[in-house]
């Protein structure tokens, strides 16, 4: 076998209640690698043929959470979690930093497949004698830091019950939900120690949809075993003295960005993106550091990047509010997006948004985008039961409050910024696109924190638009060739892409290589592996359904707002470049191998041994 | 003039609200050095004829407040308060670590020599434009925190006003009294950064009895030209080379003594020094670091030692219950000999006497003394007030309180452990000794936290006994030779003998002698210049008066508790023994030229530059 | 090195990112195995990380509660060494632990306890090389503070929790 | 050494020792100078301890501000150099700077500010051999964040207050 590979998943089937382990062959595994690549190929081969069918919250998707070869021996270890997104209708690889990963290898396994609904709500506990399901009703309705802490007491007691006498159990690694997820919000988060998520794709609400509460791991095995453990050791070695040379990212994590990107690049989402320059020097990092940060070091398993940061509210109506950093995506999305300014605010804001398991991206642009309606007076404080102005941070707690429960305005902006869109427009007789002209997304995913009209940041004209992943700013679209060994390889090998960033490339592929044994390059990823992956999750998108399917070319576009001139800062009247977006979509396209509109060839499908897909995308080439 | 020295001396004269300036002779200041020996000598030529008749409290006495040559400028800088000890009659030397000390070097001055006594509370200013006398009304009645909080506001915004365009003006360095001070509590200390106090002595009470409730210094000046400026930065970066390889010490400071000295050399009081031994886990020091220490490296002006970590109470009813560490003595005398052994009541009963102004030891020491008798039913609820039980935190708070206002039995208490005893003895109509015999006291000095008795701690039988500073466990006698280049030197020099510890005291009298340009040597230090102040200081001790005097030999010895078997521990049994003591004690006379009662000759007197205080000394012989 | 040695710690620092479970697995077996690492981070609540390993007591209980003689300390570096033969994998080691430090190897059962590295601590090098320092160094042979380090992680994260958030961190474990 | 360097801070590492001070005043005063140092350590309150020095803003404000020009920018550290001959000591660029940095020299009223040491700080080699790291060393030209730091150090220590003390903290300052 492969190194770097526990060798089985564990195949849980929560309808039926029956637990086994599943094994994939050598070829699947070197073909897909794992994490991002492994669950496109998984949902493909069990539910692809019906995958028109069946919606992302039905029983019959598949959750999916995979680690990758490389996960826990490469630093920065990951969960990656998958399956038929309910936001996108495709597939998503949504990958966050957590000692789940490690501990579910050391149990001996590379990930989770769950199928099926439970009847009640349910964990499932995964451990050396392998998977069990058990009952969560107790924790049903839980925010995230009470799930955490009664479950890190009620596994390590168990655990200690039927192992007394080996020492002290440590806790194990969970990935949970919070009440958004159980409650459906299609853009929930799948939570991690508090405040770490896997926030794109609406995999919380997959979860919620099988009652699945929790996975837990505690494994007391090895690491798995790698192909070449000599090299490897070095290799790693090598890989700290890179990561620990990041001075300024070390000490600041991207804490600092919630000023700089607005007030330096004008690509921070202000208001739901009517502006995005700023020059609101409260929400500096400083400010951060000096009243909030306890701790300025903090990292997960084999990580010397530390970029986290936690902060605790000391004073004040929002005292005791804990979370991570917050990190500039969150101090964009939970602080300027919703007109917020003070650090505090934006603190405060984070810890609720990560308690009630929305994704801090996510639910927030949909809070925004409902904010903006306000503004504009399409919705109104009837529809509302308050007003949800900018700024205002206790309306934004009870906005946050009622997606999460799905009460009131919040079931419909539960549906996620897309679908809300579609909603309210029929609710208030308007036409769908004077709703969606204020929807910040691409395929139903709502957009990551880096705007494109300045073009000074680092994403830009076609990195949305013709991502299999719609608005996810960590799988950007570049030239269809680059990308290919970054975001796409990182999400399957399943690590940390901080920990990626100023570590040469050469060196982490001869790590990917001294750990699997496989024949990979830099060469092999951007022109066969990385296509592969990507093609699989582009034929899945085209083939979406049931409640959107996407239009081929047609919907491969920015939104409405990307289009607008910026308003005010230094680039101010820039906006995207439609022609170029044209332009530079056809070369991605063809890059990649799929025609003009964007579909895989029957060539490219046979290069990369999709055939069985071609059947379905010759019906979309027509 | 000798290098070091900026000069002149502040004379601020209360009575007349006169402030002036002096000098001495360079003989003079090789002769003294500074801090402690200058103060001995300055105290001589002007009240020492007339000694014996001036009380402490009375407005003949001086409060001087001294740096010395090497202050500021070898690590850790200290102020030197002296003056006649209300509690000894005698002088100390009596330290404590603060940025008042090179501020006041900054401004132009060596030291503070305040006399009289004004008619309203005041504090003196000092900058570099000279000395003023300002009211302090509004400051009387403060405590430590308000004072210090309330002077940088205040002394701030005066000296921004004076000099508006010259850039931000810093805080200034202070030394200040509590409530205790102002109700001259005889043993109430100089405080100083909230949680630093000179408190033996008993100054603090001095400064009171002159209506004198701050001496704030602000400079612009640079510190004082050496003699070998070169050699001394030299041997500045190497003295810090010394003191950062003490990591051990820099990690804890003192801090693990709590636990430590109780549990390992039984020398610990506890319960009024009934027992010495404790093995009460509870009061370790990492039980205080973990869960109180909110900054683990504090230092004062030029230190690397940074042996002081800043505790702060988060929760309960002493939350926000701010103080150094405690350090060792504060842990013992705030916390085990008050049969107090939970950290978070230790560092409550710190914070508080810090800000009353007691002086840390000795105030603590009255208290468990009170608590012993009325442990015995010597003081019974009805002296009190309520129940002084063992290990009960509010009423030592309220007990701490009642000393400082001098209200009820606090009035008595508030004399010090010796004079409180005789003052009790009257109240119950019993023999002084039946009461003497529970005081903790070397000449009116209560003792510090390190017993005798184990003989395992570095205090010994005539450490205390034979000390012209009793009690005083920062100067320690020991063979009347190497002591004299330790505690002498250093409070003389003025610096912290932390920042002494640790470095080759050739290196240290290298450093004096490149600072000064005198000619200073260890053998030097140990034969002629440290004798000749612990000789004048012992001088003045026996002149004592004017309410008690003592006797020579006779009170040279320590308190009868320390010639009580030890009740428990590994040392259960041992006592100090008293036929050590008597000879330790004549070879100690002998070395310093003392006749067999301790009374300097005319030939060590000559000798040393002291004939003008032989006719005193005959009266004593004879 | 053969001086006495001790593995300070500041719980404080720990950044939680557990390099010191992977060099001491990677030295004592071979490779990456956390929960075969004589140093474990705790994480009862996230943020409140605490390293976990001997302390080497003075007294050295352990030692002292085995039945087969299997534990002895190090006369160079003082540190506790196991028996593997003689261990018999009773856990009265771990009884006698006011810390319960010592815990059974996942693999074979053995207890399994810090032993310094011979004098050179694969974990402090880590630790000091990330620029932590939450796991020290110190030449300095047993004292009694020691036993005070040797404390369940549960109470001590209880503290930092305190410390950390207040009175919030009351009730986070 | 010639890249654009910056002094980073980490306010609650600061013990407050002052080194920086004697280091910077020893290297371009010749001797102790506190008041003429170019960093100076604030603590408005016992424990809040803030190291105040020029962070060189990406914009200048100073330079702008100067009526003679006496303030220029270091092509190769990119910090603010005092042409003191042409100094007025009008106090310009004080009023000017975001966090009031610069002062007048205590000697000769000129205006003082950090100059990096041309490339090799003296504050951050006293501040990293002691262990504190309150001031690092980044090799990292001007950006947008350093108008940040130029921040009134009283407010700085305010906020400092309340994260180590809490709502205590408010009170203190």
């Amino acid at each position: 076998m492969p190194g770097g590979y526990a060798g089985k998943f564990l195949d849980v089937d929560l309808s039926k209640e029956k637990v086994e382990d599943t094994t994939f062959d050598d070829e699947t595994l070197e073909a897909y690698f794992g994490g991002r690549g492994l669950a496109a190929k998984i949902l493909w081969d069990r539910i692809g043929k019906r995958w028109r069918k069946i919606d992302g919250l039905d029983p019959e998707n598949i959750f999916l959470a995979l680690t990758g070869p490389m996960t826990a021996i490469y630093p920065g270890a990951r969960i990656m979690c998958s399956g038929k997104s309910p936001l996108s209708n495709g597939t998503v690889g949504s990958t966050a930093s957590t000692e789940f990963a490690s501990e579910i290898k050391m149990a001996g396994y590379d990930g989770v497949i769950v199928t099926g609904k439970a009847e009640k709500p349910v964990y499932i506990l995964v451990t050396d004698e392998g998977g069990e399901i058990r009952d969560a009703s107790h924790l049903w309705g839980k925010v995230g830091e009470e799930t955490i802490k009664l479950l890190n007491r009620e596994v390590t007691e168990e655990l200690a019950k039927r192992k007394p006498n080996v020492g002290l159990w440590k806790e194990p690694g969970i990935i949970y939900i919070g009440p958004a997820g159980e409650n459906m919000v299609r853009n929930a988060a799948v939570m991690s120690k508090i405040c770490h998520a896997c926030g794109y794709g609406g995999y919380g609400a997959v979860m919620g949809s099988k009652n699945l509460k929790a996975v837990v791991a505690k494994g007391r095995g090895k690491i798995p075993a790698v192909d070449a453990p000599e090299s490897v050791k070095l290799l790693l070695k090598k890989t700290h003295e890179h990561l620990i040379g990041r001075t300024t990212m070390r000490r600041w994590g991207t804490g600092y960005a919630g000023y700089a990107v607005g007030a330096d690049t004008s690509s921070e989402p202000i208001r739901n993106w009517q502006e995005e320059w700023h020059d609101e020097k409260s929400m500096g990092g400083p400010r951060f550091e000096n009243r909030f940060w306890v701790k300025k070091k903090w990292a997960d398993f084999g990580c010397t990047t530390n970029c986290m940061k936690i902060s605790c509210i000391k004073t004040g109506r929002w005292k005791g509010d804990i979370t991570d950093m917050p990190d500039y995506e969150l101090e964009a999305y939970c602080g300027t997006n919703l007109g917020i300014f003070d650090p505090g605010d934006n603190v405060h804001m984070s810890a609720v948004i990560d308690n009630l398991g929305h994704s801090g991206i996510n639910g927030p642009n949909t809070m925004g985008f409902a904010a903006e309606l306000y503004q504009r007076g399409i919705l109104t404080e009837k529809d509302f039961g308050f007003k949800p102005a900018w700024g205002d941070a206790e309306a934004m707690t009870k906005l946050a409050w009622l997606i999460a429960e799905r009460r009131k305005i919040g079931r419909v902006l539960g549906e996620g910024t897309y679908r809300a869109a579609l909603k309210i427009a029929k609710k208030k007789g308007m036409k769908p696109e004077e709703l969606l002209k204020y929807a910040v997304h691409v395929k139903g995913i709502e957009i990551g924190a880096h705007g494109t009209r300045s073009d000074a940041d680092y994403t830009h004209d076609i990195s949305y638009a013709a991502s299999v992943q719609g608005g996810d700013h960590t799988s950007v679209a570049v030239d269809g060739f680059t990308e290919m060994s970054a975001a796409v390889f990182t999400d399957s090998a399943v690590f940390c892409n901080f920990c990626f960033f100023g570590v040469p490339q050469e060196l982490v592929f001869d790590f990917a290589k001294a750990i699997t044994g496989f024949p990979i390059t830099q060469e092999s990823w951007r022109r066969v592996t990385g296509p592969r992956i990507v093609t699989l999750q582009r034929a899945l998108l085209l083939l979406g359904g049931p409640d959107v399917t996407w239009k081929p070319v047609g919907d491969d576009d920015n939104p409405h707002r990307f289009y607008e001139p910026l308003p005010t800062g230094p680039y101010k009247g820039s906006k995207t470049d439609r022609a170029l977006v044209k332009q530079k979509r056809k070369t991605y396209f063809e890059t990649l191998g799929w025609d003009e509109k964007g579909v895989p060839t029957k060539e490219t499908l046979k290069r990369l041994g999709l055939s069985d897909v071609d059947p379905l995308m010759r019906k979309l080439r027509k | 003039m000798p290098g070091g020295y900026a000069g002149k001396f502040l004379e601020a004269d209360l009575l007349k609200g006169k402030i002036s300036e002096t000098r001495f002779d360079d003989e003079t200041l090789e002769a003294y050095f500074g801090g402690r020996g200058l103060a001995a000598k300055i105290l001589w030529d002007r009240i020492g004829r007339k000694w014996a008749k001036v009380d402490a409290l009375g407005p003949e006495n001086l409060l001087i407040a001294l740096t010395g040559p090497m202050t500021g400028i070898y690590p850790g800088g200290r102020i030197c308060v002296s003056g006649k000890s209300p509690l000894s009659n005698g002088t100390v030397g009596s330290t404590a670590s603060t940025e008042f000390a090179h501020e006041l070097k900054c401004a132009g001055y060596d030291g503070v020599i305040v006399s009289g006594r004004a008619d309203e509370p005041v504090y003196i200013q000092v900058t570099d434009e000279g000395g003023e006398i300002k009211p302090a009304g509004h400051l009387w009645g403060k405590d430590g925190e308000e004072t210090l909080i309330a002077l940088n506001r205040e002394v701030g915004a005066t000296l921004a006003k004076k000099k508006p365009n010259v850039g931000l003006w810093r805080e200034p360095g202070m030394i200040y009294i509590g409530p205790a001070g102002e109700n001259m509590v005889r043993n109430a200390a100089v405080m100083t950064k909230l949680c630093h106090a000179c408190g033996y002595g008993g100054y603090g009470a001095v400064m009171g009895s002159k209506n004198l409730k701050a001496v704030v210094a602000k400079g612009r000046g640079r510190m004082p030209a050496v003699d070998a400026p070169e050699a001394a930065k030299l041997l500045w970066r190497r003295s810090h080379e010394y003191l950062i390889a003490r990591s051990g010490f820099r990690r804890q400071g003192t801090g693990y003594g709590g636990y430590g000295f109780g549990n390992n050399t039984s020398s610990e009081p506890i319960r009024n020094w009934q027992e010495e031994w404790h093995d009460e886990r509870s009061f370790g020091g990492p039980m205080f670091e973990t869960r109180f220490w909110v900054k683990k490296k504090w230092s004062d002006w030029n230190c690397t030692t940074n042996c002081m970590k800043v505790s702060c109470i988060k929760t309960g009813p002493w939350k926000g219950d701010i103080t150094d560490m405690p350090d060792y003595e504060l842990q013992s005398h705030c916390g085990t000999n008050f049969g107090i052994f939970d950290p978070e009541a230790c560092i409550h009963l710190s914070t508080l006497v810090d800000k009353l102004g007691h002086s840390g030891i000795n105030g603590p020491n009255a208290m468990g003394y009170a608590a012993e008798l009325y442990q015995r039913g010597i003081l019974t609820e009805k002296d009190i007030g309520f129940e002084l039980k063992w290990g009960d935190p509010e009423a030592f708070d309220r007990l701490m309180r009642m000393i400082a206002m001098r209200e009820g039995i606090g009035d008595v208490l508030a004399e010090g452990t010796y004079r409180a005893a005789l003052k009790i003895a009257e109240m119950k109509k019993m023999r002084p000794e039946e009461l003497l015999k529970y005081a903790v006291v070397v000449k009116g000095i209560e003792v510090g936290a390190h017993g005798t008795r184990s003989d395992a701690d570095f205090a010994h039988d005539i450490s205390y006994a034979a000390s012209v500073q009793g009690g005083d466990h920062t100067s320690l006698a020991d063979d009347g030779y190497s002591d004299m280049s330790g505690s002498i030197f250093a409070d003389s020099g003025v610096f912290c003998s932390f920042a002494y510890g640790g470095v080759p005291q050739e290196l240290v009298f290298d450093f004096a002698k490149a600072i000064t340009g005198f000619p200073i040597t260890i053998e030097s230090w140990r034969r002629v210049t440290g004798p000749r102040i612990v000789t004048l200081q012992r001088a003045l001790l026996l002149m004592g008066g004017p309410d008690v005097t003592w006797k020579p030999i006779e009170d040279d010895d320590n308190p009868p508790r320390f010639y009580e078997p030890l009740p428990n521990g590994p040392y259960a049994g041992k006592t100090t023994d008293r036929a050590k003591v008597k000879s330790k004690m004549q070879t100690y006379f002998q070395t310093l030229g003392w006749d067999e009662r301790g009374i300097p000759t005319r030939e060590t007197l000559d000798k040393l530059g002291l004939s003008d205080v032989e006719p005193f000394m005959r009266k004593l012989r004879e | 090195m053969s001086k006495p040695i001790w593995i300070a710690r500041d719980y404080a620092a720990c950044s939680g990112c557990k390099r010191c479970e992977i060099a001491c697995s990677m030295h004592h077996e071979g490779w990456i195995w956390p929960e075969a690492s004589r140093v474990r981070i705790f994480m009862p609540f996230p943020g409140c990380e605490v390293p976990h390993l001997c302390a080497q007591c003075n007294d050295y209980p352990c030692v002292n509660s085995c039945p087969v003689g299997a534990l002895s300390t190090s006369a160079d570096t003082k540190a506790v060494i196991v028996d593997r033969e003689k261990c018999t994998g009773c856990g009265a080691c771990i009884r006698a632990c006011p810390g319960s430090v010592p815990f059974l190897h996942p693999g074979d059962d053995k207890a399994t306890i810090c032993d310094l590295c011979n004098g050179d601590p694969e974990c402090a090098k880590v630790c000091k090389e990330a620029g932590y320092n939450a796991l020290m160094l110190v030449e300095e042979g047993p004292s009694v503070h020691r036993r005070l380090f040797s404390r369940n992680p549960i109470e001590v994260a209880k503290d930092l929790a305190v410390l950390f958030f207040g009175e919030k961190g009351e009730e986070v474990i």
